[in-house]
């Protein structure tokens, strides 16, 4: 039941994006094609639940247990930027073609603040291993659901004359804004 | 429940002006003008010169290429020149201008009216017979009929649909037609049966036409295998695929031809033809055709030499009136609009429809309120609304996605847009440049 | 000269949050008042100037390989410094048990590290300039970050709560929307649009 | 020849359906359940569609001509239709001031910074309606009685309670929140379902009489406005989705019990019993007669810029705000949840768009 | 490589450069896309960034040139693929395995090291069966100047 | 000078370095700023007990009791100036519209109602959020009053002498159950003078 | 020291070590390098993102330069010779200066030159228009004035000019990317080389019909009577399929032809008013014939005096 309360308030309630304003720049950056915002969210759940799971062992089992988790912030970001680099590397290895093939499929997969936030929030909100994994899986849910709702009104507002001025990212920031007024109406859902 | 196709489609005022009405002949015209590409594919070649005197139903140019057609001299007389003429959308385009001088027909061509009932050609030599008569679609595609005769190797033929439909607004030709001809049409079915070696053919009508239904029907009736289908009222029933599908509840696979499905579709008045060619050894020079418009005096059907202008029979409707702001070569749907009254008639034109200028006019463009009318008009399942600024906007690759190549420019789509979009003239900009792009990519 | 011109950049012309869309999601996450925007404008300053110093006085002896990684270190170092000044000294919550500013800030004081102005500016200026250049673009263009935070702060603040900085203007509530999450991406977004035309407005002049 | 024939692309002849003529269509549609608000709320309800109506057309001519620079275009109606609805969507006695806002709102943000009618992704009245609710929920939550012309548009102070009433959701969702049953609660107000139906409750002012609105969904439908499909899914589903909460809730228990004679609880699971007493809940008829589901399904679902373009979108369209709203009202803090539910789906619509396509004529066959 | 004839509205498009020639393979270079190359934070995009990758494709044909522009294009079911066994497939081994030594009542520690290294074993599969991944995928290399 | 060629040794030399220094900066400065932060919130800790409770010199906290109330079970804690009871602070909790009220209650030795600090909320922004001094009167109801002869109550319910915030009777009741709640457990507590 | 500092630091630099040996690996598999020359190059170039290079956008345009050897085939057209030398000197080359070009419009079909035989209704677009009609004058291969190039053009050199009806290339905003070129279904646009002081001498038709024919609708039109081939010192003309066609490399602007052209087919832009009384003729003819095609040419001048101010 937890669970299911963590997964609801981080797709709907509190989702990453719309009320908790992380990822702002891949929302804003890489949502112009539904497709590849459903790369995008794939690739982001892979990434964030691992980071999350690596960080959140390290900062229990070594940052409390030598008594400096305040040490947080640079340990978790060193970790995050090797992690990432070190799943391209393995990928690479393990299969050059398939390695190729997302490289083209997907845009630029950056450790964006999203894992960094997500890892911290995880500690901060003193989740245990799982809960920590379902609330990174959930949040990245939650970016994957922004992500492509959103892209799949710009690829429809593409099609229209929107006035010059608002173009690009002024009337990404407006529909951000009213898709989260309407997600407000989950307020309350879980409590 | 009368048949139709299922899915889209609208209901336009009929405005049948001339409906019942019986064929007129006019008079042999001064000149005419014989355009040299009355059908698809490459323009015909000349075989006469400058001078030459011709007789009617000479073959004056050559079908050149595998959708090309012959062309026969409508009259008898000199030619005055051989040059370029602007045609009905201004482009100049290569004609053969006939001076008229009495009314002498190549020998053996048989021009009365007796009915010849049996015929001893083999399929092979119908279709050669066909093909030398020059015999193009009447249904307004003007393709070349032979071609459309020769199934391709590997599939096979079950139907023969006649196309009676007629579904445009305005146009009686094929009504008349049916009403005067149909011994010949019933005779000019079993020949095509027996070109494309099907067991049954089946005539598709309108039931706005319900006489010239009764009137086929017992003329069917003689005949083996040969059926009437009445079908329920909705444009664009005369379109091939509609007609299939209304009337064999089968559906053309997109991308694919009529036989790929086993049937074949010809409008009557190519049936008509195929009989004057076969049993009449008569080339394809006149055809009927309906002049209409509210203004118009007397809306009527005439049979016409092909190259005559079509101002010599609006004349002979009762005169161009005063106020008319369009002329459309074919019906209000499909037809197209002519530059001026002078151009000719040709092999494809089925009527010529005089619009006043209020009607004449486009209203003004307003943004799509994507109230989805014109998704559900659309009888090939088209998204117009979607296709027209994606061709805007040069997205051919989601063009192609979304089966632009599959739309059959009935214009359903613009007609019922509350916003007055021109979504067809943009989905066939879209249509050119992706079959361009297919073309070189198979090419490739 | 060129130093001041770098140095006011950051403002208008190449506003890193208006015009250049960078480090958006502290902009949006803390913007809910001005003070709180303009805190955490000052907090990435500070980062951002002592960053660029000290980077632009190393990057010569930095390998190309770990270039990032070292910025990395430097930035997340200086960010955790932040940390432990506001957890100590900004941390008080006000009389009505508004949560303090540190609290406010909340999970954007760590995220500085990946605030695109901080690592972007290391590698584009700081790394290739030298220590006064980097401390005056620094200084510049985190001032134009908490410029634009302050902005938006206000201009949010004033309409959903009808004060700046505190001060009432109206009685009551605002449209309170625009304190809430929704009501950030609107202001931005506006904001943005009217950055826009007058760039556009200073550019034909 | 001075008088030039015209050419032109085919088709050369046109419907008489106009962009104008769908939206006076709606108007009038809108008219039954006008008439109902001014009986019920007198002239606040008229002051509020005016100067919601009024606004709506003063900011869309403005922006147009002064923003935009466009062409003015504010008689094709849209905005009339806006204003209408947003009116519709707020209580009657709202300040005028607040209205105006809204109709900026709406106009403004909803409509006019994507470029006007039909570029808009989320419904405009909607979303001037939500925000008011979330900028000002004090005055967006105050709904007064009716009581026909008596009721006042300003209300005296120190009378709000001689004036003003909860509307039946907030009154069964404040109810239940202090542990009182439905059949209860329905009791002391003295709610039927005949009130319901003819609008004798308090809400906003457009959205209380069922039978009104009703009349304007069978006014669209033969003129062929819209088509049944997302009405009927958003009824269906909310009736279906309450339904089967329904039956899982101690009033739907008993109610069956009642009709079969049987034993509490029907449905059986794990601490049945206690469970089934924490949660309660209107019936699914309750559900579809009260609040804006009426309302929403009929107008404000189904405009067309900002709802799905093929049936079997509009189908699931519908559907899912019918979910939506049925969850909101029974697990989220709103009393009442279908301006949200239509909005998160508007922004779902493009995707319904993208994949759910009408169906193709013909097979496509693969070549090679 | 070879040649389909797909519409390429079921692919999705590099450009490239080509930056060697071997025997069997070309070495191409991704430009970045234009859409980065006109944004002001491209070089910063974040440490990880992958912008510029240089991936090897097998040609049969050595009809391409040092310095060559190419398109290189991937159907979208093949890119859904490799996002699939890259990175859905190992998550769901991870996830799985969370679950299963959390259900065995492992404490957390233990649990999530060897849930975290089941990828090893996934990872190592995958190295086996590379010959046949890589057979699944097939790029297409076009000319573009 | 030349930048360094990126070989293993020295990439390894070089990030060794910058952690190295990096790190003793931060060990360091943490070492500076320990006391100031742990002040911080010990002072964020304590700061709403100080607020309510009128002046006190012992640790309230240290001296906290816990006290069944119905299904509750609430905290209190004393303040004491020189061993003199000055006030007792009584932490209780309601729900209200959105979750639950959490409050922290002061009341003078008689049961009097010295000051209420909400320490926690969910109420909607602009109805529910007017039980915050900031937003509204609708708190200083409760001043000075004694719940003894003081009904806890909304008006309108006929259940006391408060008035409701307008259309928020829900938060306004709960707000007031809570106060009452504080008030039994006050009640039940029975802190003394020492 | 203390213990925490002790932590900190042991941590942190195993932390380092092992980010160290990772990245070094990444280094090692991914030979991604991307050469600084690449964002130098791209600072050079204009931005506009415009195509007229063939490459995508600015940024692919400059990789391929720095990729490739020479320039051959590379060009910038919107920034020109500079531009490309700039490039070179960052690369070290040696660039390849091309002749400056710039558009010019072939049709000179005003209105009132060129009267209307039909209305034309359908959806406003050139592309549209030529795929379905021979254009609402008589004339099959004038502008159709409905403004594609207009609509393509990135640097706001084209403006339709509402008395004409045509399109007005601005030469001094104009690049020479040749979109307006690939836009216009009737193939009106020439780049032509930039001559002297921005003067140039075209013949402004397209029309292939014999002289009569091409006479009877438009009265500018070229009618092949070759005169103008005869009259031209330089052999800068040949005749084709009826219609005149003056080489921008051989013209030397003489403008001999212009006085020649009996329809006044061939424009000349930039120059003085003329002086010998037999020339006025003709300036005067195109001053009562075209008023607004001199106001172009005036403000050409004026264009091309600040031109040489500059230089
Ligand atoms: C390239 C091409 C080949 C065709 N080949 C055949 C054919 O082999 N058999 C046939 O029955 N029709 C053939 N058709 C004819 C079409 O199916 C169709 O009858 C014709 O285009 C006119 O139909 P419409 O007036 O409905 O548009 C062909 C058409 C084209 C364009
Ligand atoms: C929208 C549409 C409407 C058509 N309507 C008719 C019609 O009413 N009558 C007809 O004979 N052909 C009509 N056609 C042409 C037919 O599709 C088909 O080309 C013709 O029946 C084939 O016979 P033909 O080759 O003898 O012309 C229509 C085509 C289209 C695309
Ligand atoms: C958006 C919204 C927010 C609300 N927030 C609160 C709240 O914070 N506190 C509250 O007591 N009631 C809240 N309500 C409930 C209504 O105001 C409800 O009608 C009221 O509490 C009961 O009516 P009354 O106060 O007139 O008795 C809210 C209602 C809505 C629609
Ligand atoms: C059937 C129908 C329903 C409509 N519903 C709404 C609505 O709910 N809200 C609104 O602002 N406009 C509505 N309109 C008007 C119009 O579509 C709307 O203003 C556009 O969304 C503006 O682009 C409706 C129009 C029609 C035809
Ligand atoms: S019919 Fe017209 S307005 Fe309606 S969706 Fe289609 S294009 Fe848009
Ligand atoms: S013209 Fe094409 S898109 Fe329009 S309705 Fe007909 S088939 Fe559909
Ligand atoms: S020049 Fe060509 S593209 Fe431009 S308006 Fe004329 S016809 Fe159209
Ligand atoms: S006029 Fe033509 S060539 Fe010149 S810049 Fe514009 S589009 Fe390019
Ligand atoms: S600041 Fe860029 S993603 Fe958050």
């Amino acid at each position: 039941m937890d669970y299911i309360l963590i997964i609801i308030s981080a797709v709907f309630v509190n989702n990453i994006v719309m009320t908790q304003f992380l990822g702002i720049c891949p929302f804003i950056g890489v949502s112009n094609k539904v497709d590849t915002s459903m790369g995008m969210a794939g690739a982001v759940m892979f990434v964030m639940v691992i980071a999350t799971m690596v960080t959140y062992l390290l900062q229990q089992y070594i940052l409390e247990w030598l008594g400096i988790p305040f040490m947080q912030t640079v340990v978790f970001i060193l970790v995050i930027a090797a992690l990432v680099q070190l799943v391209e590397i393995i990928l690479k290895k393990v299969s050059p073609a398939m390695y190729q093939a997302l490289g083209i499929f997907l845009p630029l997969i950056t450790t964006n603040c999203t894992i960094l936030g997500v890892a911290i929030l995880a500690v901060q909100k003193e989740y245990n291993l799982m809960e920590s994994v379902v609330y990174a899986f959930s949040n990245a849910a939650g970016f994957g659901l922004a992500l492509i709702t959103f892209a799949g009104i710009r690829e429809q507002l593409d099609l229209v004359n929107i006035p010059k001025s608002m173009k690009g990212v002024p009337i990404a920031f407006i529909i951000a804004g009213l898709l989260a007024m309407a997600f407000m109406g989950f307020a309350g859902i879980v409590k | 429940m009368l048949k139709t196709f299922s899915k889209g489609g609208i209901h336009p005022p009929e405005n049948k002006l001339s409906a019942g009405l019986g064929i007129e002949t006019l008079p042999l015209p001064k000149n005419v003008t014989i355009p040299l590409s009355q059908h698809l594919g490459v323009p015909a070649k000349p075989v006469v010169n400058r001078g030459d005197e011709v007789k009617a139903g000479q073959i004056i140019a050559k079908g050149d290429g595998f959708v090309s057609a012959n062309i026969h001299s409508s009259v008898s007389g000199k030619v005055t020149k051989i040059d370029t003429e602007t045609d009905i959308s201004g482009y100049k385009r290569p004609c053969i201008f006939i001076e008229t001088a009495g009314d002498e027909w190549l020998d053996g061509i048989d021009k009365t009216d007796v009915l010849k009932t049996e015929t001893s050609l083999s399929p092979e030599e119908i279709i050669a017979k066909v093909q030398e008569s020059g015999i193009v679609g009447m249904g307004g595609a003007t393709f070349p009929s032979h071609v459309k005769l020769s199934v391709p190797r590997g599939k096979k033929a079950e139907f023969l649909l006649i196309n009676g439909v007629e579904c445009e607004p305005y146009l009686t030709a094929d009504h008349a037609l049916m009403l005067a001809k149909g011994e010949e049409i019933m005779v000019g079915i079993r020949i095509m049966m027996k070109a494309l070696k099907v067991n049954k053919a089946i005539i598709g009508i309108e039931n706005n036409k319900s006489d010239a239904i009764e009137h086929l029907k017992a003329i069917a009736a003689k005949y083996n295998n040969i059926e009437v289908c009445p079908l329920k009222v909705k444009y664009p029933q005369g379109g091939e695929k509609q007609l299939i599908k209304a009337v064999l509840n089968r559906e053309v696979p997109s991308g694919g031809l009529p036989v790929d499905i086993g049937a074949v579709v010809f409008n009557v008045g190519t049936v008509f033809a195929v009989y004057e060619a076969v049993q009449k050894n008569k080339p394809l020079v006149e055809r009927i055709i309906t002049v209409t418009g509210k203004e118009l005096k007397k809306p009527s059907n005439f049979c016409v030499r092909i190259g005559t202008p079509v101002s010599a029979f609006i004349e002979a409707a009762g005169g161009m009136p005063e106020n008319t702001g369009k002329i459309i070569s074919g019906g209000p749907m499909m037809g197209k609009a002519v530059i001026n009254a002078s151009v000719p008639v040709i092999k494809g034109s089925s009527g010529i429809l005089l619009l006043p200028p209020e009607e004449s006019k486009r209203k003004e463009i307003l943004p799509c309120i994507r109230c989805a009318k014109c998704v559900s008009v659309c009888p090939m399942g088209l998204e117009p609304y979607l296709l027209m600024p994606l061709s805007q906007n040069n997205m051919f690759d989601r063009l192609e996605e979304n089966k632009v190549l599959d739309c059959i420019e009935c214009g359903s789509c613009s007609f019922i847009c509350p916003a007055n979009r021109p979504l067809l003239d943009y989905i066939r900009l879209g249509k050119t440049s992706v079959g361009k792009i297919i073309r070189s990519r198979k090419s490739s | 000269m060129n130093n001041l011109k770098n140095f006011t950049k950051g403002f208008i012309k190449e506003n890193p949050v208006l015009v250049l869309f960078l480090g958006l999601c502290p902009t949006l996450g803390t913007s809910n008042s001005a003070i709180n925007g303009l805190s955490m404008g000052l907090a990435t300053t500070f980062v951002l100037v002592l960053s660029n110093v000290v980077i632009s006085s190393i990057s010569r002896f930095i390998p190309d390989k770990v270039r990032i990684p070292s910025y990395i270190v430097v930035i997340a170092s200086f960010v955790t410094v932040v940390d432990f000044m506001m957890k100590a000294y900004l941390n008080t919550p006000g009389k009505n048990f508004e949560p303090s500013i540190y609290d406010q800030l909340g999970i954007f004081i760590p995220l500085i590290v990946v605030n695109c102005i901080v690592l972007g500016r290391a590698e584009a200026f700081a790394s290739k300039n030298g220590v006064f250049a980097s401390l005056i673009d620094g200084l510049g263009m985190g001032l134009g970050f908490a410029f634009a935070l302050f902005m938006l702060g206000s201009v949010r603040e004033l309409l959903g709560n009808g004060s700046i900085l505190g001060f009432k203007f109206i009685k009551g509530d605002g449209m309170l929307m625009f304190v809430s999450p929704p009501g950030a991406f609107l202001a931005l977004g506006f904001l943005i649009m009217l950055m826009r035309k007058l760039n556009q407005k200073l550019a034909k002049n | 020849m001075n008088k030039l024939i015209t050419v032109s692309p085919s088709p050369h002849i046109y419907g008489k359906d106009s962009v104008s003529r769908l939206m006076y269509g709606v108007i009038i549609a809108l008219i039954p359940a006008l008439i109902v608000s001014v009986v019920m709320y007198g002239a606040g309800a008229i002051i509020v569609v005016m100067v919601s109506v009024a606004s709506c057309l003063l900011f869309e001519y403005l922006i147009q001509k002064y923003i935009l620079k466009s062409e003015i275009r504010i008689t094709d109606g849209s905005a009339i239709v806006t204003g209408m609805l947003l009116a519709f969507n707020l209580p009657s006695n709202l300040p005028w001031w607040i209205i105006i806002i809204g109709a900026l709102i709406a106009i403004g943000i909803g409509k006019m910074t994507f470029g006007g009618l039909g570029n808009n992704p989320f419904n405009p009245a909607l979303v001037g309606r939500v925000f008011l609710l979330i900028s000002f929920p004090g005055a967006m939550t105050i709904f007064p009685k009716a009581q026909g012309w008596n009721t006042p548009y300003v209300i005296p102070a120190g009378e709000i309670d001689t004036y003003t009433g909860a509307t039946p959701l907030s009154l069964i969702k404040n109810g239940i929140k202090s542990g009182k049953g439905v059949s209860e609660l329905l009791e002391t107000s003295g709610l039927n379902y005949n009130d319901l139906f003819f609008g004798n409750i308090g809400g906003s002012l457009g959205e209380i009489a069922a039978f009104a609105l009703i009349l304007g969904l069978l006014f669209l439908l033969i003129r062929k406005i819209i088509t049944w499909h997302i009405p009927v899914a958003v009824i269906a589903s909310v009736f279906i989705a309450s339904g089967i909460l329904w039956l899982f809730s101690f009033e739907g228990n008993q109610a069956i019990m009642n009709s079969m004679g049987m034993k509490l609880p029907v449905i059986q699971f794990k601490d049945a019993e206690g469970v089934l007493k924490m949660f309660h809940m209107a019936d699914p008829l309750f559900h579809i007669l009260t609040g804006g589901v009426m309302l929403g399904a009929i107008f404000m679902a189904t405009d067309y810029v900002t709802s799905p373009m093929t049936p079997r979108g509009m189908i699931i369209y519908g559907s899912l705000i019918g979910i939506i709203t049925v969850a909101i009202r029974v697990f989220g803090s709103y009393p009442e949840g279908i301006s949200f539910a239509i909005l998160v789906m508007n922004g779902f619509t493009p995707l319904i768009n993208r994949y759910v396509k009408p169906k193709r004529f013909g097979k496509e066959i693969k070549n090679g | 490589m070879r040649f389909h004839l797909m519409s390429p509205a079921q692919c999705i498009d590099h450009t490239g450069i080509v930056e060697e020639v071997n025997e069997k393979s070309v070495l191409v270079r991704f430009q970045t896309p234009p859409a980065c190359g006109s944004c002001s934070a491209k070089s910063l995009c974040a440490p990880a960034s992958s912008g510029n990758k240089t991936i090897e494709i097998p040609t049969e044909t050595g009809s391409f040139s040092e310095g060559e522009t190419v398109k290189i294009s991937i159907t979208k079911a093949m890119g859904n693929k490799a996002l699939f066994y890259g990175y859905i497939l190992p998550f769901i081994f991870v996830i799985t395995a969370l679950i299963i030594t959390f259900a065995a009542g492992l404490p957390e520690s233990v649990a999530g090291i060897i849930s975290l290294s089941v990828l090893i074993p996934y990872y190592f599969i995958i190295y086996l069966l590379r010959e046949k991944i890589n057979r699944m995928f097939i790029f297409t290399l076009k000319k573009l100047t | 000078m030349a930048k360094k060629e990126s070989n293993f040794t020295n990439m390894l030399a070089t990030l060794l370095i910058v952690t190295f220094a990096s790190s003793a900066a931060l060990g360091f400065i943490y070492e500076l700023t320990k006391k100031p932060i742990e002040d911080a919130l010990l002072y964020k800790k304590t700061l709403a007990v100080q607020i309510v409770l009128p002046e006190f010199n012992n640790d309230p906290f240290g001296e906290a009791k816990r006290v069944a109330v119905g299904k509750d079970t609430l905290n209190i804690y004393p303040g004491r100036k020189d061993s003199v009871l000055t006030g007792v602070a009584v932490e209780t909790s309601a729900p209200g519209y959105g979750g639950d009220i959490r409050l922290l209650i002061g009341f003078l030795p008689d049961g009097t109602i010295r000051e209420v600090a909400v320490l926690e909320h969910k109420e909607t922004a602009g109805l529910g959020d007017k039980i915050l001094k900031s937003k509204s009167d609708f708190p200083l109801q409760f001043e000075g009053k004694n719940p003894d002869n003081f009904k806890l109550g909304v008006r309108k319910d006929g259940a006391g002498e408060v008035d409701a915030i307008s259309a928020s009777t829900i938060t306004s009741r709960a707000y007031c159950k809570a106060v009452q709640k504080a008030y039994d457990a006050l009640k039940k507590g029975e802190i003394e003078n020492e | 020291m203390n213990q925490i500092i002790i932590y900190t630091i042991a941590s942190l630099s195993i932390l380092g070590a092992v980010s160290a040996i990772i990245l070094y690996f990444v280094a090692q598999k991914f030979k991604v390098y991307e050469d600084p020359r690449i964002d130098e190059v791209e600072a050079a170039l204009p931005s506009a993102n415009c195509g007229g290079c063939g490459y995508a956008g600015c940024r692919n345009f400059a990789e391929a330069l720095v990729k490739s050897d020479n320039f051959d085939g590379l060009f910038c057209p919107v920034g020109g010779n500079k531009t490309m030398e700039a490039i070179a000197k960052i690369l070290g080359r040696e660039a390849v200066a091309q002749d400056p070009l710039v558009a010019v419009l072939r049709c000179n079909g005003a209105c009132e030159f060129r009267p209307k035989t039909t209305n034309y209704d359908g959806a406003t677009t050139c592309a549209i228009e030529a795929a379905l009609y021979g254009g609402d004058t008589g004339c099959q291969y004038g502008c159709l004035g409905h403004g594609d190039c207009v609509e393509v053009c990135n640097f706001d050199a084209l403006h339709m000019d509402p008395v004409t009806g045509l399109p007005v290339v601005d030469d001094l905003k104009c690049t020479a990317c040749g979109a307006c070129v690939k836009a216009c279904p009737r193939n009106l646009f020439e780049l032509r080389k930039r001559q002297k002081k921005e003067r140039k001498i075209y013949v402004a038709c397209m029309n292939e019909d014999k002289g009569g024919l091409a006479k009877k609708y438009c009265a500018v039109a070229c009618i092949g009577c070759a005169k103008c081939v005869k009259v031209c010192p330089y052999d800068a003309i040949t005749m084709n399929n009826n219609l005149a066609f003056i080489d921008s490399e051989k013209c030397r602007l003489c403008r001999k032809c212009v006085t020649e052209c009996p329809t006044n087919a061939i424009i000349e832009v930039g120059f003085p008013p003329r002086k010998e009384p037999q020339a006025e003729a003709t300036v005067q003819a195109a001053q009562t014939e075209n008023t607004s095609q001199d106001i172009v040419s005036a403000k050409k001048e004026d264009i091309s005096t600040n031109l040489n101010k500059e230089e």
